[in-house]
C-alpha cells in the first residue's frame, strides 16, 4: 500500500427487531455520531463518506446519498455509494480504506445499515436467483445454506455431524451474553438448536440468525492522523474481495474459492502465513451456524473437516487459542446490511483492546470475514495493532 | 453425451422471460417528522426548524441542519403562503398515476423559510403561472397527515398579498 | 413566524408511510439460452457447452467459460439423468409462493456436467432422499421454455442406474 | 496521489433504443471485450473489476456480479460494485482509479451498463423522491429537470432563452454525425426543438435525451503498467464527487454547489486554475438540453448567465476555443447507467488523440462531468496527456 491506514473510530446503533422510533437517515446518524464521536472527531472533519447500500428491495428508494447523506454530515463532501449483498458494510470499508491509501483523503467514514421497509420478510433476501437461469424457483438464502450445509456435511461425513452447528449457535450465544452491542443476549443448549423447527434441513431455527434494524460505522484515517488521534489505531493490514461470479451451481459450497481467494489476498497483503498462528482472533460472517466451520475451513485456520473437532476442543471458544466470533456473531446480531461491517468493527475493537467483557487478552492481528450474495461473493480484512 | 456442431434451425429460440413483484412498503418518519405530519393533518399548521448555529429556517423538520450539521432544536411554525421558485407544467404520466396530466408543480418558498418546497399549483391557467408569483396553500377537508393533506397553492388575492 | 418550543401532547404523530409497487420485468436471453430453452421445450434435450481450453463441460450454456474466461463454441447434449449433490428439504415459503412448502430441492450432478442444477426433488418421500442418489427428470407435458419444464427428479430405479 | 493513474482502454457496445439480441451479462461483455483489446490486454491481465450497478428498479436482481462477472473475466478476481443514479459510471473509474492509486492493485477494469427490464419507462426514472418526504408527488427527472430550466431561464432573464436550450441540442445532434459509436446521429433545426412537444416545461421533447441500451467499461493502470501498454495514455489528473444530500429543497438548481465542489476538488487535484483556459475540451452529462448550459457555469468554465452567449459565439462548437460535447453528449447517446463513463471515455479519448472525426485538435487536457440523482450528486474527472 502506498499510505498505511488505520481504523480511529467505530459506532454501533442500538439493535432491536424493528426500530420502528426512528427514520433511515437518523438510525445512521446514530451509528456514525458513535462512531466520530469514539475518534475524537466532528462531521467537519472528515474529509469523505462511504456510504454501503443494501441490495435492491429492502430499500425502495435508491438515492441513499440524498436522504442519509445529511443526517451523516456528508452534505457537501465527496461521497461515494457501494452495493453488494450481506458483505456490503465490508466492503464501504475497504472503498474507504482505498480512499485513504491512495492519498486523496485522510480521513474517511464508511457507514452501513439495514432498517427493513418491507413487512413481509420473505421478500428481504429474495434476489439470489439469476434472473436468466432460476428465477422459476425463487430460492431465498436460507435454501442456499440449507444446501450448502447439508454439502459440507455429506463431504465430512464422521468429521462433521449437526450437533456442530447446533454447538456453533450455543458458544456464540454464549459470548453474545458479554457483549452490550449484542442483540440477542440469551443463552441456548444444543438440544434446544436441535429440537427447534426445520427451516431448510439441516438447518434449524436456531441455526439462524435473527434479523434485525441497526447501523454500524467505522472511521479510518491514514497514519499521521490515525497517530494523532487515536493512541493505539487498528491498522488495516490487509483486504480482500473475491466474487465467483459464476452463478449458484459452479460454487464448491463447502469450501468456497471465494473466500480461499479473498483471504489470500489479504494474507499477502497482511503477511500472514499461518493464519492460525498468525490471527489472534477472528470473527466471521455466521448468517447461519454451519457456515462458522465452513469460513474457517476456507479461511485456512483449520483443514477441510476439522473445525468441528477444533470447536469440540474448545479451540474456538472465548477462552480457546483462537476466538471465533467472540462478540457473538451474526447469530446474535444480524443487521443485514450492517452486520459484515460490524465484524470489522468487533476484529478492530480486539486489536485495540476496547472490546470489554468479550476482549480476548492479548489480540495483535484480527481477522473480519464477510459473505454475501448467492454464498459466492467473499471479503476479507485483516487488522493489526502494529506497522 | 453428444456434441452438436451446429445450431438446429428447427427450434423458435426462447427470447425473454417475465417476472412480476408486487411490494409494499414501510417507512417509519421518526418523531420529527412524525410531529410535522400530524401538525398538518390535525392543525393545518406547517412547522420547520430554525438553526440556531447557522440562522437558517429549514423544511423538512430534522433534527440536524443540512447545511452546517448543527443539531437542531428549535421548532417555529411557518406561513402557509409564500412565493413561486420555479414551476414547470409538466405532460409527463408518473410512475404511479397519482396526478393527471398535464398538471403545473412549483418550488415555492414559504414565507419565513429558507428552503423551497415542491407542490402543486392549482385554481389557475397554466399561462398565467409565473415565477415569483405569489400563492397561498389550499387544505384538504379530509387530511391523512402527508405533503398532500395541502390539495395545492392557488395564487392569493392582490389584497392578500399586501395583508400578509 | 411564531417560535414554538415545545412539543404538543395534543396531536399524535404520524408514524410512517406506506408505499405500494407493481412492477414486470422483463430480461432478454441472448441466443445461448434462447436456444437452450427452446430445446428443452421443443425436444425435451438438455443442452451445455464444453470448453475446448479447460474441457470442462458447463451449464447453463454461456458463450464464455465461467472458469477459464475462453470463448464456447462447442454444444454438447446432456443426460436428463444425474445424482444428487445436496439437497434440502425446504419449510420457508418463499417470497413469491411458486412452490409449496414443504419441498425437496437438491444440487444435482447431471450426467457429463460438470457444474451441478438447481431443481426440486419429486415421488419421493423426504426421509429416502441421500446425497449421491440417482434421479431421472420427469418432463411437463405442456413445455413454455423454462428449467421448470422439467417437474423434479425423481429417483431411478435401481436397473435404469445399471442402463446408464 | 501516491500512484499516478492512466486510462489505457476503453470500450464501448453497440447502442440501440433496445438492445434485445444479448443479454445483460454478454452486453457488458461486449463493451469489456472491446476496452481490453483497446488496452491490448485479456481478462487474465485484469487485477481487479469494479461495477456499476443502475438505480435498484431497472434491474430487478441486485446480484450484478453474480451473473456479470464471469463475462468479463471476473471469476475469482476481486471486486466491488459502486451505485448511484445516472453518475454510477463516472464514479465505478474513481473507484478503480483509487485502488490502483493506493498500490493495492495495477490494472482494473470498471464497467457499466443500461439494459431495461421494465418495459414501462415511467419506472425507469422514478426514484428521485424522499420517502419521508415528496413520496406523493412521485416525480420522475424531466420535471426536476424542468424546474431546474425555468429556475435557470429566470435567474438569468434576457441572457438565457429558450432557444439556447434548443441550440444546445443543435449542436450535439450535429456533433454525433461525426461520431460512429453514438446513438442518435441526426441533424435538427432549432424550430424543430422548439416546435417539439413539451415534457416538462420550459422542457419539449427534443430538448431531452433518448435513452437507449449499451454499455461500456474503461481500464486504468499504474504508471509503469500504463506506459508499458500504451505509447499515450490519458492520465487521470484529478477526480471530485460531491452529493449536496439535502433532498431536492436545498438545492439551488441553478448553480449547483455539488458540481461546483466536485470540480474543486478535481481542479485543485488536477492543477488547474483557469478552467475556461486550461481545459482544452469538456464532455457534460446534458440528459436535457438545458444542463449543459448550467453544468458549464458551475464548472467554472462561464460566469453564471453567460453560458448561452458562449454558445451563440461558437465557443462550445466543434471548432470552438473550448468544445463541449464533441461526441454529441448524452442528448444523442443516453446509455443511463454507462452515460457517465461515455462522458469519461470520450473525455480521454480527446486526450489519447482517438476521437477520429470528431477529435479537437492539440487536446492536453479534457473535463468529464456527470450528474445523478435529485440534481444534487456530481461527478467530475480531469484527463491529461502529460504527468
Ligand atoms: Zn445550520
Ligand atoms: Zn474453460
Amino acid at each position: 500500500m502506498a499510505r498505511r491506514v488505520g481504523v480511529i473510530g467505530t459506532g454501533q446503533s442500538k439493535y432491536e427487531d424493528h426500530r420502528n422510533d426512528v427514520n433511515t437517515p437518523e438510525l445512521v446518524r446514530e451509528a456514525a455520531l458513535a462512531a466520530m464521536s469514539d475518534a475524537g472527531i466532528t462531521p467537519g472533519d472528515v474529509d469523505a463518506f462511504v456510504i454501503a447500500g443494501a441490495s435492491g428491495f429492502p430499500e425502495e428508494i435508491s438515492f441513499s446519498e440524498n436522504w442519509i447523506g445529511p443526517a451523516i454530515g456528508a452534505s457537501g463532501k465527496p461521497l461515494v455509494r457501494v452495493h453488494a449483498g450481506t458483505n456490503v458494510g465490508a466492503n464501504a470499508t475497504i472503498s474507504a480504506f482505498f480512499q485513504v491509501a491512495s492519498g486523496a483523503f485522510d480521513v474517511v467514514l464508511a457507514a452501513s445499515y439495514n432498517q427493513r421497509t418491507i413487512e413481509d420478510f420473505r421478500f428481504n433476501s429474495m434476489d439470489c436467483c439469476d434472473p436468466l437461469w432460476d428465477l422459476g424457483f425463487d430460492y431465498p438464502q436460507s435454501t442456499l445454506a440449507g444446501l450448502q450445509a447439508r454439502f459440507y456435511l455429506s463431504r465430512h461425513e464422521g468429521k462433521i455431524t449437526e450437533e456442530h452447528g447446533a454447538m456453533v449457535a450455543v458458544k456464540n450465544r454464549k459470548n453474545a451474553v458479554l457483549n452490550p452491542c449484542a442483540h440477542v443476549r440469551s443463552e441456548i443448549t444444543v438440544e434446544d438448536v436441535m429440537n427447534s423447527s426445520e427451516v431448510a434441513s439441516p438447518i434449524k431455527v436456531l441455526d439462524c440468525s435473527r434479523v434485525c434494524d441497526g447501523a454500524a460505522a467505522i472511521v479510518v484515517a491514514d497514519e499521521m492522523k490515525a497517530r494523532k488521534l487515536n493512541p493505539a489505531p487498528a491498522w488495516i493490514a490487509g483486504v480482500g474481495a473475491c466474487s465467483e461470479s459464476r452463478s449458484v451451481p459452479y460454487v464448491d459450497m463447502a469450501y468456497p474459492e471465494s473466500c480461499v481467494r479473498a483471504a489470500q489476498q489479504a494474507y499477502q497483503m497482511a503477511w500472514v502465513y499461518e493464519p492460525a498462528s498468525d490471527l489472534d482472533t477472528v470473527e466471521v460472517h455466521d448468517t447461519f451456524s454451519f457456515q462458522e466451520l465452513i469460513w474457517c475451513e476456507a479461511l485456512g485456520i483449520c483443514e477441510p473437516g476439522t473445525a468441528g473437532k477444533f470447536l469440540e476442543l474448545g479451540g474456538s471458544m472465548l477462552d480457546g487459542e483462537l476466538p471465533v466470533n467472540p462478540s457473538g456473531g451474526v447469530i446474535s446480531t444480524n443487521p443485514e446490511g450492517a452486520s459484515s461491517m460490524v465484524r470489522q468493527i468487533e476484529a478492530a475493537m480486539q486489536v485495540m483492546g476496547k472490546a470489554g467483557d468479550h476482549q480476548v487478552p492479548g489480540v495483535r492481528r484480527a481477522l473480519a470475514h464477510a459473505w454475501g450474495g448467492a454464498i459466492q461473493y467473499s471479503v476479507v480484512t485483516v487488522f493489526s495493532s502494529g506497522l | 453425451m453428444r456434441h452438436i456442431t451446429e445450431i438446429s434451425s428447427k427450434v423458435e429460440p426462447v427470447t425473454f422471460v417475465e417476472d412480476e413483484l408486487e411490494l409494499s412498503f414501510r417507512y417509519w418518519y421518526g418523531e420529527h417528522y412524525g410531529r410535522f405530519y400530524a401538525e398538518l393533518r390535525d392543525n393545518r399548521r406547517i412547522l420547520g426548524m430554525r438553526c440556531e448555529k447557522c440562522g437558517s429556517v429549514l423544511l423538512p423538520p430534522r433534527p440536524y441542519c443540512g447545511f452546517c450539521h448543527a443539531p437542531l432544536r428549535t421548532w417555529v411554525e411557518l406561513s402557509d403562503k409564500g412565493a413561486v421558485d420555479t414551476f414547470s407544467i409538466v405532460h409527463t404520466p408518473n410512475a404511479k398515476e397519482l396526478i393527471e396530466t398535464p398538471y403545473a408543480c412549483a418550488m415555492i418558498k414559504l414565507d419565513g423559510c429558507d428552503v423551497p418546497l415542491y407542490h402543486l399549483l392549482g385554481e389557475v391557467e397554466f399561462k398565467d403561472i409565473l415565477t415569483g408569483m405569489r400563492v397561498t396553500a389550499v387544505w384538504e377537508e379530509v387530511r391523512k397527515g402527508a405533503l398532500r393533506d395541502i390539495r395545492y397553492f392557488r395564487p392569493s388575492e392582490q389584497r392578500s398579498i399586501r395583508s400578509d
